[in-house]
């Protein structure tokens, strides 16, 4: 056969498929079951033509479809009351959810994963991670000013691990600077259960004006379908390949890398040109286009119209002259963007595109009709309900198990496993000094040093404080804090608590800023849905967050579902990354989360319990895990955020530091490192009033605790505060200016040694 | 000196942005007859002695594995000049 | 009102904080487009920070051949203030208004810290307010900061007193004898690699003993350049 | 197509801090006999039709002023392949 007989006999068309209606098609190698394939040709009344069967199989991945999760997801609209719904513009569902935050201002954040991706080549995968989120933010019509990242690596000694954490945190690094967007804190740990499979967070948040809200919907007949930003090129497409052998009867697939190569420069160009296309009203809509490329975008905006699509194929602009169509299809290159542009204001569009230099080709137009039909050079390719392949994908109820593991997990904690605990001072600064050096709770400066968190002027808070802060509006310093949280451990033993315990820790770093919860967002990483006792993790953990957030009162805005996150066939540790976003009247009420002054007195605000299990202590000290996770304590968590918020409004808090990980050492360690103020501290009345040991009162993770650094002309002001609230207030500590911390009776370590610990881990395996 | 050079070019099929901004310039100069330009990277490895069948097996390896990222660059030559 | 421009490149991403700070000085911030050849009467021009165009073949090597260089070029040889902060330092060397280059940090990484300078000259347009040999604190953020240029070359500069800012305590980049910042002969163009564009704003620039992001150092660098335009 | 290939190299005399770091990378890997790495680029510039000797004169000049900064880098080699 000649070439061009073999390229003729490639296009699969509409018309071809009546000729030949009984071809055997690659689906099971697409990932499309039996089932599914079945369900197309019922929904077509025929076999897919290969471009339709692109279409299907990338929209019905479980990446695109959620269709093992959204069963489980519907909760988070069901356990939304009326109340919480309030602020909530626009919710689950859309690009990122969309919240009013005041005097016209809306923002919208979201974190989604780039896992996989970034085990391959980690670099590359953070960074395009980091570029798929903002183009989601922008997509709603907002102008995207802050990054965060949740990373997850595998152990820290582990020789992989090191090309993996200086890939992933160079590509965050590059790709965020170069947008020019701060990063305002985020997430590391290591474990071996994510040595195989890192995880790769990224959120975003953007700003908006009430009236400046778009939805990515395809309305108004005889509108213009545009594709501007980079061209598109062959990467990111694995499974195209396989169609592409399949239509070849020579020759073999053409090898294509699967995956995606950024181009920060081309991306902030394209936020700066869509945020004019914007403010000159000359666009209707604009999709991102992110995991199936224009098969997404193009189903996805038709069938949240009011009307069909047509698009001509052939009009896409190319890297690679070589694509067959069916690759165009499925190319996720990165930096592209699909607009929807009323005719008349189609010269304002081309215009501002011309200024940006971005690139744009006029692809087709939204139609009559309900149907998305795709040509290619004037053949149709594609003619399908653009719902069947965005909306109505398979939901499946995938079979769920409870791990008989977990109970005797469960009954393993620190008491029955016999873990020696201590009440020597020296033995006890000793484990503080550990833990403070162990890997995730030491210093992460060696990363966040890498990015820039100045540019854009309004960063009020970022590492090391317990959430990132920017203001919104000038004028009145209006601004929105952000704090994301997982503990995968506590996961391990509970996903339900775990999930619980994750939003928990979120909301109270946002409230130990100073401002006030409002909504949520999560990346839900889990392993294989095909897992029984994974599907049971995730249903509990979906069902432990939602639950959680209604008591809380704050929605659940949108998120991001990672499967498949295993190591062999083992899967990671559930790892549901909570983010909540909190609102601050003025960010120069603002909170660090360390003293600067001496003289202050020291607060700890809640109770402790002896809950050790599954605590940074026992797995630092004792290699251990099991148990109970702490007990989840959310009314005590919603009176404490709203004394740290009413505390910082008055201005009597100098300094607060919710506890979590590590427990009142660790807390105490951070508190004195953040600007280098020594403290004294006694934990007799502790050990009196909670009945604990001076294990647990130190290395407890008890929840809903923070310590706080108060004035002392306040004190009265502020335990009343406290005490109006219910909030349990114990003074355990001073502030003095001694470059140490003492522990009466017990021990003194010297703030230069303590640093020195948190200072050198990551160093020495990474610098 | 005795020096390997080893020079590695971005993988055709994938973006490069280095040469997109280049060809640009280079068009922005007024310079035309040019369609594409491509960045990439040459290596100078100065060696202490002659180039042995060893160390040159060493460098060809470490150029697979190390100058270049094999997931979206090529190698393109290895050479012993002098 | 004195009006100072701040050129927008493809790619610049401190535009914006540069024309805030220009405000906060007290001067009227004009904001300027690579592409024109029009400098809308400006007393005066800051390069912002970025990544003109990319940064792709050397940092500010694109940005220096456009069309708004070509007009800053001429202004500054007839005394025309202009700043180049971090990329736009970039863009001053390779446009050759100001000797030596920029290239990656000797570490490799990309470094964001509050970084102590010395002033090492203040007969400038930019650096009037200071006092000669005055310590400040500047945000640093960069990549590609480490100036090199050959010893003769870094011999004349010192002689001739061109060097206008020093990093103290750590050099963040491997910058050869701890160059942050250069002047021109004439003193009105001035390029170094901190931000002092974002140490302007209480509450918003880098930590002080007395108060956390209350570093306002950088302010100073605007009003240099007004007192020198009061004067001329 | 014909390329013009431009090979651009820092300057002996000025320090490399990208090829020490690959030396220092290199040395660390087990490889011994190597005494110095240096890291130029190299850009191939692909024209439309065949290389007059008018663009290639076009192309030497830019490679002067514009693909090499002549502070710090010097141009080691213009060749037409193909
Ligand atoms: N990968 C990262 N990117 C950005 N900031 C990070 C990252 N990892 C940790 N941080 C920041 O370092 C500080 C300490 O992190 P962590 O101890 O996890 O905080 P917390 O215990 O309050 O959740 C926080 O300000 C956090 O935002
Ligand atoms: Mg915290």
């Amino acid at each position: 056969m000649s070439a061009t007989e073999n390229t003729k006999a490639v296009l699969d068309t509409v018309e071809n498929v009546a000729k030949d209606p009984e071809r055997t098609q690659p689906y099971a190698a697409l990932g499309l079951k039996d089932g599914e394939y079945a369900l197309i040709k019922d929904i077509l009344g025929r076999r897919p033509t290969s471009a339709e069967l692109a279409m299907y199989s990338v929209m019905w991945s479980e990446h695109c479809s959620y269709k093992s999760s959204k069963k489980y997801l519907r909760q988070f609209g069901t356990k939304t009351t009326e109340e919480m719904r309030k602020h909530l513009m626009v919710g689950m569902g859309q690009n990122a959810g969309v919240v009013d935050i005041g005097d016209g201002w809306a923002v919208t954040f979201k974190v989604e994963s780039h896992n996989h991706p970034s085990y391959i080549e980690p670099f590359q995968g953070a960074a395009t991670g980091v570029g798929g989120i903002v183009r989601d933010i922008i997509s709603m019509g907002a102008r995207p000013i802050a990054v965060m990242d949740q990373l997850r690596f595998g152990a820290i000694d582990h020789e992989d691990t090191a090309r993996v954490f200086h890939g992933v945190v160079g590509g965050i690094s590059f790709y965020g600077n170069c947008l020019g967007l701060p990063n305002i804190g985020g997430e590391t740990y290591f474990d071996s259960c994510y040595q195989a499979n890192p995880l790769v967070n990224a959120l975003a948040l953007g700003v908006l004006r009430h009236e400046d809200l778009k939805l990515a919907n395809a309305t108004g007949v005889g509108n213009k379908v545009v594709l501007f930003g980079a061209r598109t090129g062959g990467d990111g497409i694995g499974g195209a390949s396989i169609l592409a052998s399949d239509s070849f009867s020579e020759g073999g697939p053409t090898k294509r890398p699967a995956v995606q190569v950024g181009d920060p420069f081309a991306e902030k160009v394209l936020i700066e040109c869509c945020l004019e296309l914007y403010a000159a009203d000359a666009v209707e809509a604009i999709q991102d286009l992110g995991a199936a490329g224009i098969s997404c975008a193009t189903s996805e905006l038709a069938a949240n119209g009011d009307g069909g699509m047509h698009v001509e194929l052939d009009r896409v602009l190319l890297r690679d002259e070589t694509l067959t169509p069916e690759e165009i299809l499925m190319s996720e290159s990165q930096e592209r963007m699909m607009a929807i542009v009323d005719p008349a204001k189609l010269a304002t569009f081309e215009a501002i595109c011309k200024k940006w230099e971005v690139e744009y080709s006029v692809l087709g137009e939204v139609t009559e009709g309900n149907r998305l039909t795709i040509d290619w050079h004037g053949e149709r390719i594609v003619d399908v309900d653009p719902s069947t392949v965005a909306v109505d994908s398979p939901v499946y109820d995938r079979p769920v198990a409870y791990p008989a593991w977990i109970d005797a997990l469960n009954a393993q904690g620190v008491n029955a496993s016999g873990l020696t605990r201590s009440e020597e001072g020296a033995q006890l600064g000793k484990w503080m000094l550990d833990l403070a050096g162990s890997a995730d709770l030491a210093s992460k400066s060696l990363i966040t040093n890498q990015y820039d968190h100045y540019v854009m002027g309004n960063t009020a808070l970022a590492m090391p404080d317990d959430a990132g802060m920017v203001r919104i509006d000038e004028e009145t310093g209006l601004g929105v804090a952000l704090a994301t949280d997982a503990n995968g451990r506590y996961c391990q033993l509970d996903p339900y608590v775990g999930a619980q315990l994750a939003l928990s820790e979120a909301y109270r770093n946002v409230s130990s800023a100073g401002a006030t919860p409002m909504a949520v967002t999560d990346c839900l990483n889990f392993g294989s849905p095909e897992n029984p006792e994974v599907m049971w993790q995730f249903s509990k953990a979906v069902e432990g967050l939602a639950d959680a957030c209604q008591i809380l009162g704050i929605p659940v805005t949108g998120g991001n579902v990672s499967f498949y996150n295993q190591t062999g066939d083992k899967p990671i540790f559930p790892t549901p990354v909570v983010g909540v976003m909190g609102v601050i009247d003025d960010v120069a009420a603002r909170v660090p989360s360390g003293p600067q002054d001496a003289g202050l007195n020291i607060y700890l605000l809640g109770t402790t319990q002896d809950e050790l299990d599954g605590s940074a202590w026992a797995h630092v000290v004792h290699d251990h895990l099991g148990g109970r996770p702490p007990a989840v304590k959310l009314e005590a968590e919603k009176a404490l955020s709203a004394v740290l918020g009413a505390g910082a409004n008055q201005g009597l808090i100098f300094a607060s530091h919710d506890l979590s990980d590590g427990g009142l050492a660790q807390a105490i360690a951070e508190f004195s490192l953040r600007f280098g103020m020594g403290a004294r501290y006694w934990l007799g009345e502790i050990e009196a009033r909670d009945g604990v040991d001076l294990t647990a009162a130190l290395f407890s993770e008890s929840s809903a605790r923070a310590i706080v650094a108060v004035p002392r002309e306040e004190d009265v002001k502020f335990i009343g505060l406290c005490e109006g609230r219910g909030v349990p207030v114990m003074r355990i500590g001073v502030t003095e200016d001694t470059a140490a911390i003492e522990v009466q009776n017990l021990f003194t370590l010297q703030l230069d040694e303590i640093r020195a610990r948190s200072n050198e881990t990551l160093p020495k395996y990474f610098g | 000196m005795p020096t390997i050079v080893v020079e590695v070019m971005p993988k055709q099929e994938l973006l490069d942005p280095q040469g997109k901004a280049v060809a640009a310039a280079i068009a922005r100069k007024g310079i035309s007859g040019v369609s594409a330009v491509q960045v990439g990277k040459r290596f100078e490895i100065i060696t202490e002695g002659p180039v042995t069948a060893e160390l040159l097996e060493s460098v060809k390896a470490l150029a697979e594995d190390f100058l270049s990222n094999a997931v979206i660059e090529d190698v393109v030559s290895i050479e012993v000049v002098e | 009102m004195t009006k100072i421009g701040v050129v927008t490149f493809p790619g610049s991403l401190d535009d914006r904080d540069a024309l805030r700070a220009v405000r906060l000085a007290g001067a009227e911030g004009v904001a300027l487009w690579h592409a024109d050849h029009d400098l809308q009467g400006v007393d005066a021009v800051v390069l912002p920070g970025g990544f003109s165009y990319g940064d792709y073949l050397r940092c500010g090597a694109i940005a220096a051949i456009s069309p708004i260089m070509t007009e800053v070029k001429a202004a500054a040889a007839k005394g025309l203030p202009v700043l180049g902060i971090c990329n736009g330092f970039q863009v001053l060397v390779e446009a050759g208004m100001l000797p030596g280059g920029l290239i990656r940090n000797d570490h490799g990484n990309f470094f964001c810290r509050d970084q102590k300078l010395r002033v090492e000259s203040t007969s400038t347009a930019w650096t009037n307010e200071f006092e000669q040999g005055e310590e400040i604190v500047i945000p640093l953020k960069n990549g590609e900061g480490g100036y090199i240029a050959t010893e003769e070359t870094l011999d004349r500069l010192e002689g001739e007193g061109l060097v206008a800012f020093r990093y103290l305590e750590v050099n963040p980049n491997g910058s050869l004898r701890d160059i942050a910042g250069l002047r021109n002969e004439m003193g009105n163009v001035v390029g170094l690699m901190p931000h002092p564009e974002h140490a302007t704003e209480p509450g918003f620039g880098p930590d002080t003993d007395a108060a956390m992001r209350s570093g306002t150092d950088g302010l100073r660098f605007f009003r240099s350049v007004l007192n020198s335009l009061a004067v001329a």
